[in-house]
């Protein structure tokens, strides 16, 4: 059967050269980088060339790279660890509504520990306004969270306009870049933040490895005490390997980001046009243009996003949905309905992420297995008889 | 797909019973969409049994799954019969469903009980108990 | 030139076994498994597996291991994740004064929280008298974290002497056993603890990959928020590759444990009877039988570590040292002054850690290059000239 | 081990001038064991000049080549010359530094300062000066 990995959101395949460039660190060069002895010079010189390899990615300072186990960690760390480091400031944060959670939860766990923040509201697209953010900033508040994009819609936030607020008023900034970090052409210095979040395995990298930029004099609460790796900031002993190929897949992704984007965003154009001609009653999700290149995301009407992705499993396709059903605590997508959509428009969600190695044949192929798992889900649906009983009527 | 066991998959694959019954005897819905998982069951009853059980579903392939095992366990059998079907009965047949969602999609047996609670109040109503 | 590997103590090689399950979780098998398609079922099976092998090695339960990004992350997770979580019922924590740095320097954040601490003195083997440790405790006492051997010493401690305690006085007892976990055998039931750390790269796995051992039903608060990963107690996309060989590692221990342990033994007794036969004023440190099976360590008086440690590397043998100077903080080993031993003595730390690929013939090797390297450096020191000076004049 | 330079290496493995200078002209110690670095300088002066200079060590990697260095710098220069090496002078020989040795190893040049005060004392309380 084809098979056709349209998930590239949830995680990207590890490029071969990326896997190369590990395995030594997992044989021969298996050292710990903070030894003295020989062991231990080619993983830290290793964990050098990576640390310039990422901050290069994002035109940042090699000093100013800290890796981290996860994109998730590497939120943590700057949405706990900044508020803790400016807590004499004041006590008070700001995010956006659709923040992913590890940021969302962050702010939680702020919140146990005497802080408050406050949700920014987004558009029917998903978009922040800067001004909402300008409205939310207290004389209390000492920083914002806002992503770089969301990668269940893939709608691009006006980082920059942000920035200049933030600096204007005088607060920390970081933005969750994990699903464009890699993905899209990026400058800390243009974008204005203070701090952003990366993941390695959303640019073709191995999985437990991201990155947390920090510029130069702002500081920072660890989020892990102990020894005096990555400069005392994130303590443990590194992930060689992972870091390494973190790093190739830096180099890699910026390399090659505009070849790349070229390529998703035909594939992605085609979906996003098709798609709705194809089948009835269904709507994009996030913003029609300004989005991810690889991103296509839709909510089919009447049914349920788990029973589509499990048939287009069946027909050999990977994608994921924001409904209540494929997410383990059973709560419908909070990014969709931040956007506005009812709860039985938001069970309906599909996300498409487009990768290097897909080709338009895949999206034909979709545009084919599609329209009739559709179909077969709405003659069993309850929501469709009514709909077309009420049509029928009206 | 493995959070599922083979039995589900194979009634999501192939579900039993899939439909409305025309001038049903009893009609039975449970769940909303804002949960996830929405059933309706329709049935034909004869004499005291489900001549015929059939059903509409909006939900995860658990769900989907449930209501095709509770419409296969309750078609011809007696009222009293199908009313001793619980969710335990039908995850048992069905092999087990993911614990998170065993409350959640596993409303079949309150669907399948409300229709044919529906039946009887229309007995009632009509006269016919 | 002889290369000799003596630096297990800061990280193992990784076993081409090991290394040779996480390649597929490299390649083909890169999917997320938190995905409901098909590519997400072999990286979860895989999680799964490797879960049951770490908890196979300590006796534990599959659903106890949560997975962790470094042993250092495991300690952090424990000692603030169990204070948080059992702060309603007081917030005293005692620790012991040799713990590792991510235990101490949790323990001191969690000072700034409004938490205090106590520490508990050692002998001078380095061992920690369980009475002590009762005495520690207080009405207010809510958690115990004392590790089961220090990856500096060797020493072994009473662990299930202290669990007795901690269980009739009603604590939560944590015990870092990254020095010990798949090097001893061990047992959480036996050794009677709540909560107990382990890291992949000390017994053979790769770098990046902790686990904690949590009892069932003990209470904790998240480290890192956000997603559901790991019961929702670890949040983050997995390191699957690391985790499975973190599996490998764990089952591989589990089988070879015995046998490793009489080789290393053999090793370690040679090295700790001879080298003090060939070298004057050299002591022993940590606890002369009662320690990790690979582990000699030493302090050779009138010379410093580093100095040791870069002429041993120029004869191809690598080691370690508790040393000030070979400390980024350059501070002497916190705790080899715990065990009483005056600077000028700790300054000459020396720390052996066999490995299943060393020899006797590398023990010989070492105790034919280190006499003439103390030597070397005792004519460079003025310590040993007013000692020799001294011993003359006397 | 890169964390040290080449020179810095080089001085290590091959220090210059180690030893002690039997009635040695001026003797000047700095550091000590608990900070984990400790010196000793002895010279010899003629005429205005160092004739000869010597050290002992106890230290890391970066302790015995700055010692080093710094006797190579200062011996046959003057009083005066010698005097003007300082920590910068001597790391900058040394091709550098690691940034956390920079002042604890780094004590070879006030040791030999405290050499050449030595010797001027003595010459002050010998009348000489
Ligand atoms: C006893 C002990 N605990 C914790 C750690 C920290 O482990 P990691 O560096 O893998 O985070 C170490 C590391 O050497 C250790 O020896
Ligand atoms: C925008 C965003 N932030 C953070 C994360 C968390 O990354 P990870 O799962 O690698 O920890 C994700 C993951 O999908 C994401 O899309």
């Amino acid at each position: 059967m084809k098979k056709v990995y349209l998930d590239n959101n949830s995680t990207t395949p590890i490029l071969p050269e990326v896997r190369d460039v590990m395995l030594p660190y997992l044989a021969e060069h298996f050292g710990n980088p903070s030894c003295l002895h020989e062991w231990g010079d080619p993983p830290r010189e290793a964990l050098e060339t990576a640390r310039n390899q990422v901050a290069d990615l994002i035109g940042g300072a090699p000093e100013e790279i800290i890796f981290t186990g996860s994109g998730t960690e590497s939120n943590n760390f700057a949405v706990k660890g900044l508020a803790m480091a400016n807590q004499k400031k004041g006590k008070h944060v700001v995010v956006s509504a659709i923040e992913h959670f590890s940021v969302l939860n962050s702010a939680k766990t702020l919140e146990k520990m005497g802080f408050t923040y406050s949700t920014v509201a987004v558009d029917k697209y998903g978009v922040v306004d800067p001004e909402n953010v300008r409205k939310a900033i207290r004389d209390d508040t000492i920083m914002v969270s806002i992503m770089q994009a969301n990668g269940e819609i893939g709608t691009l936030e006006p980082i920059k306009e942000i920035g200049k607020i933030t600096k204007e008023k005088g607060v920390v900034f970081h933005t969750d870049a994990v699903a464009t970090a890699g993905t899209i052409p990026l400058n800390v210095k243009e974008l204005g933040v203070d701090a952003l979040s990366l993941a390695s395995n959303m640019f073709y990298g191995p999985k437990g490895v991201g990155a947390l930029w920090l510029r130069k004099g702002t500081r920072i609460t660890p989020l892990l005490d102990g020894g005096i790796q990555e400069g005392g900031r994130r303590a443990g002993t590194e992930n060689v390997a992972g870091i390494v190929g973190m790093g190739k897949a830096a180099e890699l992704a910026k390399t090659h980001i505009a070849v790349r984007n070229e390529h998703l965003t035909r594939l992605r154009d085609r979906l996003l046009k098709e798609l709705p001609a194809r089948i009835s009653r269904v709507m994009i999700t996030g913003h029609p243009q300004n989005r991810l290149p690889g991103h296509a995301s839709f909510c089919v009407e009447f049914i349920e996003g788990e029973s589509m992705l499990m048939l287009l499993n069946s027909q050999g396709v990977a994608v994921t949905s924001g409904s209540a059903c494929t997410s383990r605590a059973l709560l419908a997508s909070h990014v969709l309905l931040a956007m506005g959509l009812p709860h039985e428009i938001a069970q309906g969600s599909l996300l498409f992420g487009f990768g290097m190695s897909n080709t338009m044949e895949d999206v034909d192929y979709v545009l084919d297995v599609l329209p009739p798992i559709v179909d077969r889900l709405r003659q069993m649906s309850p929501l469709y008889s009514k709909f077309v009983k009420q049509s029928k009527g009206g | 797909m493995p959070i599922y066991s083979e039995k589900v998959m194979e009634h999501f694959m192939h579900p039993r019973n899939v439909g409305e019954i025309e001038n049903a005897d009893g009609i039975g819905e449970e769940g909303n969409p804002v949960c996830g998982d929405m059933m309706t069951f329709y049935i034909k009853v004869k004499g005291n049994r489900l001549e015929d059980v059939k059903f509409k579903t909006f939900g995860c392939g658990a769900a989907i799954a449930v209501s095709s095992m509770v419409s296969e366990m309750a078609k011809g059998k007696t009222i009293a019969e199908a009313m001793k079907i619980t969710p335990k009965s039908v995850a048992d047949m069905l092999e087990g469903l993911p614990k998170n969602k065993f409350h959640c999609s596993n409303l079949g047996a309150q669907a399948l009980h409300k229709a044919i609670e529906d039946y009887q109040n229309k007995q009632k109503a009509g006269g016919k108990a």
